[in-house]
């Protein structure tokens, strides 16, 4: 019963690196780029990585309440965040820090949220990145309506129109709402690519309890295509989002990738993942890491050397250093904060409740 | 005052809202129209009639039949500029669209600290009295209004319906819309330039010295009868807005008469009426001559059709609580 | 965009008599009836068709608050309903008075229903027919949810034990319920059959509002087999329903069938076709009518002359004759009603309820 | 004597609902067990812990993600004769469940005229005060109480915890089962033996006779370290029951103190607080010295958690309301 959706057929996988870094060749997903745009893959990866950690362990100092790391799954992350345009538009699930950083979104403000300054606060339409979504498979809807929005602007169909990205889990695809989307994305031919990155749990549920069969292929159901991308390797989930986008752009609809893929932490830092899951397959996908595999790719075909990596370390140690000094100069909410921006216009309760509530406070000053 | 009069037409409360509508989407591109079978049927009680043919398919969406996916994509377009009033076809089906209502739509705004703002209106026909089957008579307004983040408005009459459905499309903040369903038909001479009383305030629709009873939606006019039908003076008040209370007007009231009944077809238990009451006491406390009475459906589901006649509060239901209260 | 889900390839509809009354083999789907039977099969359509119109003249005159008439699926809910085994578990919408009559339920139930005397009633052990659910979707999650209790009780997987089967329409493929309940059959490989009456209309809105592609192929995106059937061919419809129905007692699943035909009459009573459709589109489906086609299938291979037809025709109009009394004869509900049966053990709030109302009402007879 | 002493054992929250769960387990093979990570991890609470390897994967159910789902399949299987005790992982993900429990758990009793029982329990961890992101920390128990056809519960501490939760699996009407989330590692020794209260009443938790305070849930213990602190002698009574409310238990303390103050974390809004101070000023008029107040939470979303504090009635804000209805 859970074979099928388990084993990776290699040939259903879009893989352009081996994970011991040997670029491949793949008929429908052509990739060119330049040799520094490749560095700045790893860059990417490395400098995300680095911040993930940082979050992490400052959660466990304490800092934060909680912190769901992407320990695992940066290429899934890093590719198709740069495959985007700047005015397409991203709606993230709770875990895309990686594609934050794709979007130039100061991940301090991802911080913030897992720290309980606010929930998220950030403006979407500045960095075309909507906020995080907590609740399952919601975010899969406002993207399809954002995408029939696009519709509606004229800015689609000739092939340079705005496209959507709707980000989801595996355990997603079990959601009404998720699947709800696909019917919207399909009658109305919107211009979205869903995202999938299937880590191979949902908290302690392993991929068997959301599905029998691989997850791309849900997308038949719904009468659009769907495919299967490795999603430890940052060039193939480029090129197939890439490829994707433009689908959407070009008036062909939506398209469902399916970034096979691991979740290395836990699910977040309250999660014990020894409870429910053997450390042989943590092992085994050790050995398909997105940053070693695009690193041994560059080393052995000469693009970067020794020092070049060190540089990055560095640049990911001295950013990390910096997250972590914002995040402790992060200010606490006023109180007034807890009655404001409900509303966008007056609201009589509203203002009722603050100044009773800032009367009692004056009370205490007696 | 001749262009008042010339602007004044007899609509049905239906063909107001189809007005309010229609204008709304001729003044303003970014409006659009949502549901299930509101574009070439006109929705089922024929509110949209006409829109999709005038404004187009694009801005008048038959969508598929999901009502979290209404809601869920409604929220996407405002994120792209728009703003969708959504029709929930019966007042029964809203709820596979609460998730969507109550975690996303009430919290977007504050979620993104001010930097959004979701204009989207949920229209929905509600409450009994039209012989339907399960589903079809209900009376959810408790579960928005004890949303934060929402606004909730009910209309009772054409011309209100008219004002009250421009307001809530143009607010930039999320509104519940209630319709009547049994007083679509009820017709009035309806202002089509009048800018309507602000949104948020009560109307006084009765004005009366010994008693102040409390309504909304299809309890209105029941309520203006029961009034009428009193030997007392008995002052009614059309709350229009649930979210927020408009309870300065409705204090006022009760300082002046020292009673006050209020009146909805929801159950009772939980309903709006409760807290209604408790503040109405806590701020009238020594004024009140008896306690705040609230006439309402039972604690039951809306029962099948041939008992809810038993189930909606009526005439004599309201006068009994006015016999209650100046008896006490 | 509209055309894949609207134009039957026939290639991908199972029919075993054509709408010209020819009896068809089809490889997969042998059947063998005895004469009887099918004889049997004519008079449940001819006599479900007669009391359909009943109800809807009923309903013209007032006795009932709405009716949704079958007209035109009688051969896709008699086909399916005679394929079930007594201890087989129906779950129906709103529509299915043809499945009714299979299993037995005295159709006054339903009309009970529709005039409004209680919101069903009935005892859905007692005829293995579940109450009616209108909220478009729900009931293919208690469908599955029956039939992941009949794993539990060991009744399964034998070849013998009980199946479920949900019923529901093209509109409600769209419910995020309907997908949910698709995810937990296939995960958990539950013996239930979908049946879904595609009848190309969702009040107003055309098929294309809800699909892009045919609806039978939705299951293969949640890994369990779909197939479309001619929803007017009575023995397609039972034999396609009795081989999905082994499979799933056999351990083999879910099985999703469009039973593809058209809505003859008006959604319910109080809708208006003219509004929305075409009168064409009407004609065409008249050629396809279920009874003619099966009626022309008698005669032609002698099975059945004029005067059984008439006899059938006497027996069914009898029985709507029946059904008017029955209808006419039907008591409204006491009072005390409203209050009963809404919890199974007593309830303070509503004795006290009740007890206010009865004073209440006690007062007027002062 | 000695037997109670001898089934005596100090438990927390968390493992009181955990005995109970495995006490109903063992006593009905009907009784199952099902939501999201209550399986092989015992949930994200470890409420569920060890249920599993104990009776099963068959009783104790791993779901796909998907609450309406959890709801809708739970109905099928109590239609099959199981009792489902259905586990919902955070108050806030119980919304995409809300048309499943209004629609059809809390309908089907009715709708089949009394042939069907719906043995369902839905458990909802509420309430915040633990640091969450935001959906984590909501009290969403006003839906439920006003949604006819269920009964809701909330329990406060390690014993009630125990006995309440068998007695709302046993039940043959669907449960709404509220667990304190913050005082789930709460302790105290539960008589594992004892029927406990009978289902519906509500206790006195701490006798007074100056004032009574009603809570629910975490806001109990607030409330009677509240009652500690006051220099009056202050009444509390734990309602335990939501739905139906034990009216008799409450007009009773307050017909003697005079005096009601109701709280909880949920916004005061719409709140079971107005549902239950119009219940007591009705019949506690004459005898009340100030109008019932209430304490809860504001009319906005639960804050984000470096503002919950200001969020949630704590031992001041409760005092502040003693204060005011004794100086009113
Ligand atoms: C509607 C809803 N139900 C439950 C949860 C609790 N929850 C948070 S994350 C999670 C698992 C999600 O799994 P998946 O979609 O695979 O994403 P991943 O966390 O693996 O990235 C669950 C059950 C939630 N956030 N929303
Ligand atoms: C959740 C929900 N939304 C809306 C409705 C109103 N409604 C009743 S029937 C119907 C169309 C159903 O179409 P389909 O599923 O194709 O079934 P059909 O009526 O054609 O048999 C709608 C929208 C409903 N009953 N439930
Ligand atoms: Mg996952
Ligand atoms: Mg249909």
């Amino acid at each position: 019963m859970t074979v099928e959706a388990h084993t990776v057929q290699d040939s259903e996988l879009v893989q352009l690196l081996t994970p011991e870094g040997e670029r491949l060749e793949h008929p429908d997903y052509p990739l060119s780029l330049t040799d520094q745009q490749i560095r700045d893959l790893y860059r990417d990866l490395v400098i995300v990585r680095a911040l993930d950690l940082e979050a992490v362990a400052l959660t466990r100092r304490g800092e934060m309440g909680l912190w769901p790391s992407l320990l695992g799954q940066e290429a899934a992350q890093v590719g198709s965040g740069r495959a985007l345009g700047t005015s397409d538009m991203v709606f993230p699930t709770y875990r895309e820090h990686g594609v934050a950083w794709c979007r130039d979104l100061p991940l301090i403000n991802v911080l913030g949220l897992f720290r309980g300054v606010n929930h998220g606060g950030w403006d979407p339409k500045e960095h075309g990145f909507h906020l995080y979504t907590i609740v399952i498979g919601s975010q899969a809807l406002h993207a399809t309506g954002y995408a029939m929005g696009i519709q509606r602007d004229g800015h689609h169909g000739n092939g340079i129109g705005d496209a959507t990205i709707a980000y989801f889990g595996d355990g997603a695809t079990s959601q009404g709402d998720t699947n709800e989307a696909f019917v919207w994305a399909s009658v109305y031919n919107a211009p979205i690519v869903f995202f999938c990155q299937n880590n191979q749990w949902a908290i302690s549920e392993p991929l068997e309890r959301q599905t029998k069969i691989p997850l791309y292929r849900r997308a038949q159901g719904f009468g659009f295509p769907g495919i299967r991308v490795d999603g430890n390797d940052v060039l193939a989930c480029l090129a197939v989002t890439r490829r994707a986008l433009d689908s959407a752009r070009t008036g062909n609809g939506p398209t469902l990738i399916e970034a096979f893929t691991y979740r290395m932490g836990a699910h977040t830092t309250t999660d014990d993942p020894t409870r429910y899951r053997h450390s042989d397959e943590l092992e085994a996908w050790k050995l398909k890491d997105p940053i070693a595999r695009l690193r041994a790719y560059l080393s052995r075909s000469g693009l970067a050397k020794g020092p070049y990596f060190e540089e990055i370390d560095a640049e990911a140690k001295q950013k990390a250093k910096e997250l972590r000094e914002e995040l402790l100069a992060l200010p606490d909410p006023p109180t007034s904060a807890l009655f404001e921006q409900i509303y966008a216009t007056p609201h009589t309760l509203m203002t009722e409740e603050q100044a009773a509530y800032e009367a009692y406070l004056a009370g205490f000053d007696d | 005052m001749t262009e008042v009069v010339a602007s004044a037409e007899t609509l049905t409360l239906a063909k107001a809202l189809n007005a309010a509508m229609r204008r709304s989407l001729a003044d303003d591109p970014q409006v659009l129209i949502m549901g299930e079978d509101v574009g070439k049927l006109g929705g089922v009680f024929r509110v949209t009639d006409g829109l999709q043919k005038e404004f187009g398919e694009d801005r008048v969406i038959d969508t598929p039949l999901a009502e979290s996916g209404i809601i869920g994509t409604a929220i996407g377009m405002a994120l792209r500029g728009y703003k969708p009033v959504c029709e929930i076809q019966f007042d029964g089906f809203v709820f596979p669209a609460f998730d969507q209502i109550v975690t996303q739509l009430a919290k977007m705004h504050l979620r993104s600290l001010g930097n959004i703002q979701m204009p989207v209106v949920v229209r929905i026909p509600f409450g009994g009295g039209i012989g339907a089957v399960e589903h079809h008579s209900e009376s959810p307004e408790a579960y928005f209004a004890h949303t934060a983040g929402l606004r909730v408005m009910a209309c009772s009459n054409p011309a209100d319906a008219y004002s009250m459905l421009q307001q809530a499309i143009a607010c930039p903040d999320p509104v519940v819309f209630f319709e009547p369903k049994r007083r679509y038909w009820d017709k009035m001479p309806v202002d089509l330039n009048a800018p309507g009383v602000p949104m948020g305030e009560a109307v006084t629709v009765r004005p009366g010295t010994d008693a102040t009873v409390l309504a909304y939606g299809p309890m209105v006019k029941t309520c203006l009868e029961a009034a009428e039908a009193w030997d007392r003076s008995v002052e009614v008040i059309d709350l229009r807005s649930l979210s927020p209370l408009d309870m300065a007007t409705v204090n006022a009231s009760v300082q002046r008469t020292g009673r006050c009944v209020i009146v909805h077809e929801a159950p009772v238990f939980g309903g709006l009426g409760g807290e209604i009451a408790a503040r109405v006491t806590e701020t009238c406390f020594y004024r009140l001559e008896a306690p705040v009475l609230r006439v309402g459906g039972f604690a039951t589901p809306y029962p099948s059709s041939r008992l809810e006649d038993h189930f909606l509060p009526d005439l004599d239901r309201v006068l009994d609580a006015l016999d209650r209260t100046f008896s006490w």
